[in-house]
């Protein structure tokens, strides 16, 4: 049985079989959500047997065909690549239970079911072939898997707003990749090759290489939409269909970055990324402000919460300042355990407004007034959930801010308290504005029922966002396995 | 040497020149028209490059096929430069946004990148050694395809999974619609596609078939058959209906789908995605470029269609305006 | 003793909490259920706990969170103190609101973050370390908000802001001041010597400000004088929240962390070397004055309840700052003495409202008569408010007193004196209302079968308080008494 | 100067020109076709940077990934065409201009 499980690639499976599926419902229109919802099932078991595989093997990196790098494709199982997979089968699989409720196969809207499956298993097998590469043109290709996927999810929607949206996601994520892939060329032109850890190894701090690295790094800032490059988002995430948008805000914002995280401390930690830290620094504070502030305006939920994810892309970026020689792993973990619980808590948030939309008709925040009966457990997933977004023990989100914090002190930059903790009162004020209204006292016609596989599933998500940190130590281990930082323990435990 | 030099800076003149006209020219025909010149230029400039295969790829998929679309959609939209409605109101931040970038960003970049450049040029030896060396093992004999089918394979099978997905999103878009009324068949179309359509599937047997030692292989020669295909469209061809159903969509997926099962073979068999047997290594090449080939031909020209086929799941829709690619 | 007991303590409330969230208005019964055995399961889970900890054998479980960071949990004498207070009154409180939004709407929700929030106040009380503590302390926080908007009016949407503003104002400071600590202190595991002593003479500088900012923070929750504002805003919620806000949960927890982090973070000696005592113990003294005389100006009954908690909470925090083995006694005791009896008052308070409608002190006009066991419940519970002998509320003044000498400050006794004439004027007078000025108005006669003045649900809960309010001073000295174990705490704290 | 540094310099014009074009454009078309173009110039990069000595000969590693971003950028070429088209079919415009406010409900 062990032999078994260390034997297979499991995380390669983990690509393969998302794409296959996505082939298979292409070609059985009237099958594909069973071929998702059983997809969606077997992945996150893939990702427990990639983890025991992971845990029980010595080797992280492969290659494609077994050609030695430069040549060949690397293909890692590292901890960060793990934790991704893992997250986003857990996420992917409670969309997906989402999706079947949101997207009836029968019914004059079946089409959008019908093509809803095949781009969902495409972005879905393309976020997991991202996570494991360790090349960075393979990433180009993933990344471009991925992006295509949304514009095409986001455009399901129909109206024109969501084409517009849509439309301008691609022209600017055609900008961002093509940027990226400029700086990949300078590189492959300097070191004939585009292996990660092979450049990690090679890289001098030369200004041909600071300026591929300003490229890739403007190209990747512009996908993950940092301030003042976030204006695509709040329109791209809104227009599209619920669970759509609960994936774009959940998992593509986080292709981007995971690459900028392989980047910055994988292949340039030899470059003098000083100044251009501080910058992302500051860029992330003025989006966790402005973002918040957005948030407090907002009359609609799903802006509300699109604004929120501007504001949670800024805490992200903190981590590149912060990530100190001494403060390197408590950056680092930060930003990969805000990750995770932004995963889990945005995109049950996004469902519980999709199906305030769905049922309502509208998700103006001012609809929620005398939110009872049937959306009354919505209201409180939307609690839970946003407990993590705010930074409420014991979720993520709280540690994830401890690390910051933790770091700014250590590292003497006192400067980014202030912020992280006006994101969070900030962030406060915005979810008690939604909860207020959800609690006001008014007496209001009855809701529709809810199809329960838009009721529970995030329901399910949200708890397990807000006792996130109550698990973190597992995840947390695991993704430092490999990692380019190491484990912090700054002083030994008692008995 | 001399003479080379200077081909290649009138050369790059031009095209950098052609680049700027067409973005500035107020025609927005003009613009796709001299852009389709700019592709042609480009291939001349990839083969002054010694990258053939690049240049075929461009000639046949970023000038040929880049330039059907463009036509296409431009036909679909109207020519007018027609801006209606209000200007969306900039915020502060993105008018300044613009002008940071183009004023200050990007010739900065530029500068530094070209003073670096010369500095740096030509300081590696590049992979053609590792290449060569390993090309026997390969099961090809030409150097781009065996980096494209078997090096690289991996890239190679998720970017025929971006082009099948490219597809699905288009059919997601929108219903096809005919490319031309049919009563605007000329008769010496007809004749020409008569001609033009055996020689076409020749010549793409051919590129396919030189793929194997010499610049081809499956992109380019999909990127002729689809050409053939929309030739095809264009003289009043039309897929029967019943034809338009899961043949269709298998004819479109079973490139991607073959190498998604040769990649979970191989996984399966040797714990390495896409480690071909030694034996038989030129043939599962030779399978994965058929098989690429066909799909690649009837995605192209499924993508300059724009469109599903009407189905039996959305509205039922008029018979006669039912149009689409998809015939090898 | 398995060491499961503990998160199963906690998963007693968390757990019934989290499945009310998902059951329909309508099943009643089934919630009820759950409520009532989840409440019913803590107290004996308590119970056990409390004979293993009476014989000094102290249970512990280490949760890893992070690589260097654990969840603690640990129960010992001070977390029974408070775990037994909370278990026990939650059983109440939990019976009256039953019986309190009987037919009312979104009763799901609301039991739900009532038992997250008793939840939370349970992993207060057994927070092993500063971090744990932290963790429940905000936990605490969001959960509470949901039930002090319960109503969903303006004004307690209103209260609700500010509400959310003070507390989370004060965790995001608590927040900071508590990873600073760890920065310079590394774990920060609650001990009777306290953890920072022994800590390079050059961070003191440091460590005082931190100790600042964690008093402050902490003090919002307290209700510490000039951070008090938010508790007689939320006591718009319904009366079963207030009774909670005001005797268990969130005013308790600010009063427990300050005693955590004086006795068990910085140490009662290490606390008194750098000088940190005396100005809270001025601040405490401030708020106990200042708090009683803005409770004479109110007419509304629960906001008069309210600033004479924001007055008597304040006498713990000054045992405390006082820092003389009998200060600490009285400080203590009168953590489980004024939450029995403030919550008594706020049962009658939601009786009255519940019942006939009243809010306002001089609508309260011979209702003795219409609510005799009620109000009798009132009269002791204020009664031991005053500090009347021998009721609970005499002994804790009567220890505060003796310490406070004992520390050489008789200021303290000017203080209690001048304490104890304003609790009597806010009082007394309410007293005199209900029973000695006849009633200007007629009631609606009891609609109850049996002619009782309300309901069981109703009824039972304050009386049961009023009893333990009088058997807390009658039997003061006896073993299992409030004073018994706070004596415990005292003498493992100082040494005997 | 060297042809290889020619073309490498020239591909930063190209991807320059046109990223400008696609800031500053509005016409639907007129963006693609100059994402089109900053592709080109990116690719030429690539391939220009391979070439080594005066040898001549392309190094096949980056010609395979020019090949595969052409191909990408294909795609992309033809979904933002038709959804160009959709959007001019719904709007009748040809630009991003959507009145945002009136297509909030």
């Amino acid at each position: 049985m062990t032999e078994l499980i260390v034997q297979q690639q499991w995380f390669l499976w983990m690509t393969l079989l998302p794409l296959g599926a996505a082939v298979a419902a292409f070609l059985a229109p009237r099958q594909a959500h069973w071929i998702g919802l059983v997809t969606a099932l077997l992945l996150p078991l893939c990702a427990l047997a990639a983890i025991a595989a992971a845990t029980l093997s010595e080797t992280q990196t492969i290659t494609a065909g077994n050609w030695p790098t430069p040549l060949g494709i690397a293909l890692r199982s590292d901890g960060l690549a793990l934790v991704m997979l893992a997250v986003t089968a857990l996420v992917g699989f409670i969309i997906s239970c989402y999706a079947l409720g949101y997207f009836p196969v029968r019914g004059h809207h079946q089409s959008r079911a019908r093509y809803f499956w095949p781009l969902w298993l495409f972005l879905w097998g393309g976020c997991n072939a991202l996570f494991i590469s360790g090349d960075l043109f393979n990433l180009y290709v993933t990344l471009e898997l991925v992006t295509l996927a949304s514009v095409a999810l986001i455009a399901l929607e129909g109206g024109k707003a969501a084409l517009a949206a849509a439309l301008r996601y691609l022209f600017i994520s055609l900008l961002g990749s093509l940027a990226y892939l400029l700086g990949v060329g300078i590189l492959y032109g300097t070191y004939a090759t585009v292996d990660i850890i092979l450049l990690g190894d090679m890289l001098a701090a030369t200004r041909l290489n600071h300026a591929a690295m300003s490229l890739m790094i403007a190209g990747l800032v512009l996908k993950s939409a940092l301030f003042p490059l976030h204006f695509w988002l709040p329109q791209a995430h809104t227009m599209a269909p619920a669970p759509v948008s609960a994936v774009l805000s959940a998992l593509v914002v986080k292709c981007a970055y995971v690459i900028l995280l392989r980047l910055w401390f994988e292949v340039f930690p030899a470059l003098d990324t000083i100044a251009i830290g501080h910058l992302l620094g500051l860029l992330g504070s003025i989006a966790i402000i402005w973002g918040s502030l957005m948030a407090l305006r907002q009359e609609r939920l799903k802006l509300l919460i699109a604004y929120s994810t501007v504001a949670q892309i800024g805490y992200l970026f903190l981590v590149f300042p912060l990530a100190h020689t001494e403060t390197m792993a408590s950056a680092w973990i930060g930003g990969v355990l805000l990750m995770m619980a932004h995963a889990c808590g945005k995109a049950a948030m996004f469902m519980v407004a999709g199906t305030i939309h769905h049922t309502a008709g509208s998700d103006r925040i001012s609809r929620l007034a005398g939110a009872g009966g049937p959306i009354g457990v919505l209201v409180v997933v939307f609690t839970l959930a946003a407990g993590t977004i705010i930074g409420l023990p014991p979720s993520g989100g709280f540690f994830a801010k401890w690390l910051f914090i933790n770091a700014a002190l250590v590292s003497g930059q006192w400067w980014y308290l202030p912020i992280i903790l006006s994101g969070t009162l900030l962030a406060a004020a915005y979810i008690a504005r939604v909860l207020g209204w959800a609690f006001l006292d008014v007496k209001r016609s009855s809701y529709p029922v809810i199809p329960w596989m838009m009721k529970w599933p995030p329901l399910v998500l949200s708890i397990i966002a807000l006792l996130f940190g109550l698990i973190a130590y597992e995840p947390v281990q695991l993704a430092l396995s490999g990692a380019p930082v190491s484990s912090p323990v700054l002083v030994e435990f008692g008995p | 040497m001399e003479l080379a030099l200077i081909f290649d800076l009138i050369l790059l003149i031009t095209l950098i020149a052609l680049a700027w006209l067409l973005l500035a020219s107020s025609d927005i025909f003009r613009a796709v028209v001299l852009f389709i010149a700019f592709g042609l230029l480009l291939a001349l400039a990839w083969v002054r490059l010694g990258a053939p295969d690049v240049a075929l790829a461009e000639a046949a998929i970023g000038a040929g096929i880049t330039g059907a679309l463009l036509l296409v959609g431009l036909g679909r939209l109207g020519s007018a430069e027609h801006y209606r409605g209000t200007r969306t109101r900039l915020t502060f931040l993105q008018r300044l946004s613009a002008p940071v970038l183009i004023g200050v960003m990007i010739p900065s970049i530029s500068l530094i990148l070209l003073l670096e450049l010369s500095l740096h040029a030509s300081a590696t030896p590049g992979q053609q050694g590792l290449v060569n060396v390993l090309l026997d093992v390969s099961g090809t004999n030409h150097g781009v395809t065996a980096v494209l089918m078997n090096f690289r394979a991996w890239d190679t099978l998720l970017e025929k999974g971006v082009l099948l997905l490219a597809l699905i999103s288009i059919w997601s878009l929108d219903q096809a619609r005919p490319l031309f009324r049919q009563n605007d068949i000329s008769p010496q179309l007809t004749g020409l596609a008569r001609l033009l359509l055996p020689i076409m599937i020749i010549v793409a047997g051919f590129v396919l078939w030189q793929g194997d030692h010499a610049p081809g292989g499956a992109f380019q020669s999909g990127a002729i058959l689809s050409a053939g295909i929309l030739l095809a469209i264009l003289v009043g061809y039309t897929l029967p209906t019943r034809r338009q159903g899961l043949s269709l969509r298998l004819l479109l997926a079973v490139g991607f789908s073959v190498f998604l099962l040769v990649a979970a073979a191989t996984l399966l068999s040797s714990d390495y995605l896409l480690k071909y047997p030694d034996s038989l290594a030129g043939s599962l090449i030779l399978l994965l470029e058929l098989v690429a080939t066909a799909s690649i031909a009837a995605l192209l020209a499924a993508a300059v269609v724009g469109g599903h086929p009407p189905d039996d799941l959305s509205k039922p829709v008029d018979r006669s305006s039912a149009v689409n690619g998809g015939q090898t | 003793m398995s060491d499961l007991i503990l998160p199963a303590i906690l998963l007693s409330s968390l757990l019934p909490g989290l499945i009310i969230f998902t059951l329909p208005e309508e099943s009643v019964r089934l919630r009820t259920t759950l409520n009532l055995g989840g409440a019913v399961v803590k107290l004996l889970l308590v119970a056990l706990l409390f004979f293993h900890v009476a014989k000094r054998e102290y249970t512990e479980l280490r949760l890893p969170l992070l690589p260097d960071m654990e969840l603690v949990l640990r129960a010992d004498a001070l977390s029974l103190l408070f775990l037994i207070l909370s278990a026990f009154l939650w059983f109440l409180t939990t019976i009256y609101a039953i019986g309190y939004l009987e037919d009312s709407p979104n009763r799901s929700r609301f039991f739900g973050f009532f038992s997250l929030c008793v939840s939370a106040t349970t992993g207060i009380a057994l927070a092993g370390d500063m971090v744990t503590f932290v963790i429940f302390y905000e936990a605490l926080t969001i959960s509470t908000y949901p039930l002090v908007i319960h109503r969903g009016t303006p004004a307690a949407l209103h209260a609700g802001r500010i509400y959310l503003a003070y507390t989370l104002g004060g965790g995001v400071v608590l927040f900071i001041a508590t990873v600073w600590l760890r920065a310079i202190a590394g774990p920060l595991d609650f001990s009777p010597d306290g953890v920072v002593a022994s800590l390079d003479p050059a961070l003191h500088g440091s460590l005082t400000i931190i100790f600042a900012l964690l008093i402050l923070s902490l003090g919002v929750k307290a209700a510490l004088v000039p951070l008090h504002i938010w508790l007689p805003s939320a006591m718009i919620a319904p009366a079963p929240v207030s009774a909670l806000l005001h005797a268990v949960a969130v005013v308790k927890a600010g009063a427990f962390g300050i005693i955590r982090v004086i006795h068990d973070i910085f140490g009662i000696g290490f606390s008194a070397e750098l000088n940190l005592l005396f100005p809270l113990a001025l601040m405490a003294a401030f708020t106990i004055i200042y708090g009683s005389i803005r409770a004479l100006s109110q007419n509304d009954l629960k906001r008069r309840l309210a600033f004479s908690t924001v007055s008597q909470v304040s006498y713990i925090l000054l045992g405390v700052a006082m820092a003389t083995p009998l200060a600490t006694i009285g400080g203590l005791v009168h953590l489980v003495h004024q939450g029995v009896m403030k919550i008594t008052l706020f049962f009658c308070a939601g009786n009255l409202a519940e019942t006939l409608g009243i809010h306002k002190i001089d609508e309260m006009d011979g209702v003795g008569r219409r609510m005799p066991w009620t109000m009798a419940a009132f009269t002791v519970a204020a009664l031991g408010m005053i500090g009347l002998p021998p009721l609970a509320g005499f002994i804790s003044k009567w220890y505060l007193g003796l310490g406070g000498l004992a520390a050489g400050q008789p200021w303290v006794i000017i203080v209690l004196i001048g304490s104890t004439l304003l609790n009597a004027s806010y009082f007394l007078p309410v007293l005199h209302r209900i029973w000695f000025v006849p009633s200007r108005q007629d009631w609606p006669s009891s609609t109850l079968r049996d002619g009782r003045e309300t309901t069981w649900a109703l009824l039972i809960p304050p009386l049961i308080t009023a009893m333990l309010v009088v058997m807390l001073g009658v039997l003061a000295h006896s073993v299992g008494s409030a004073l018994y174990w706070v004596e415990l705490i005292a003498t493992r704290e100082y040494g005997p | 100067m060297s042809p290889a540094l020619l073309y490498t310099g020239s591909g930063i014009i190209l991807f320059s020109i046109g990223l400008h074009a696609l800031l500053v454009h509005r016409h639907l078309l007129r963006k693609i076709l100059a994402a089109n173009i900053m592709g080109s110039g990116v690719f030429m990069v690539f391939i220009a940077m391979g070439v080594h000595g005066d040898s001549g000969v392309a190094d096949p590693v980056p010609q395979a990934m020019v090949l595969t971003g052409i191909v990408v950028s294909l795609c992309f070429t033809a979904v933002a065409i038709v959804l160009a088209v959709r959007l001019n079919k719904l709007t009748g415009c040809t630009t991003l201009a959507v009145d945002e406010e009136s297509s909030i409900d």
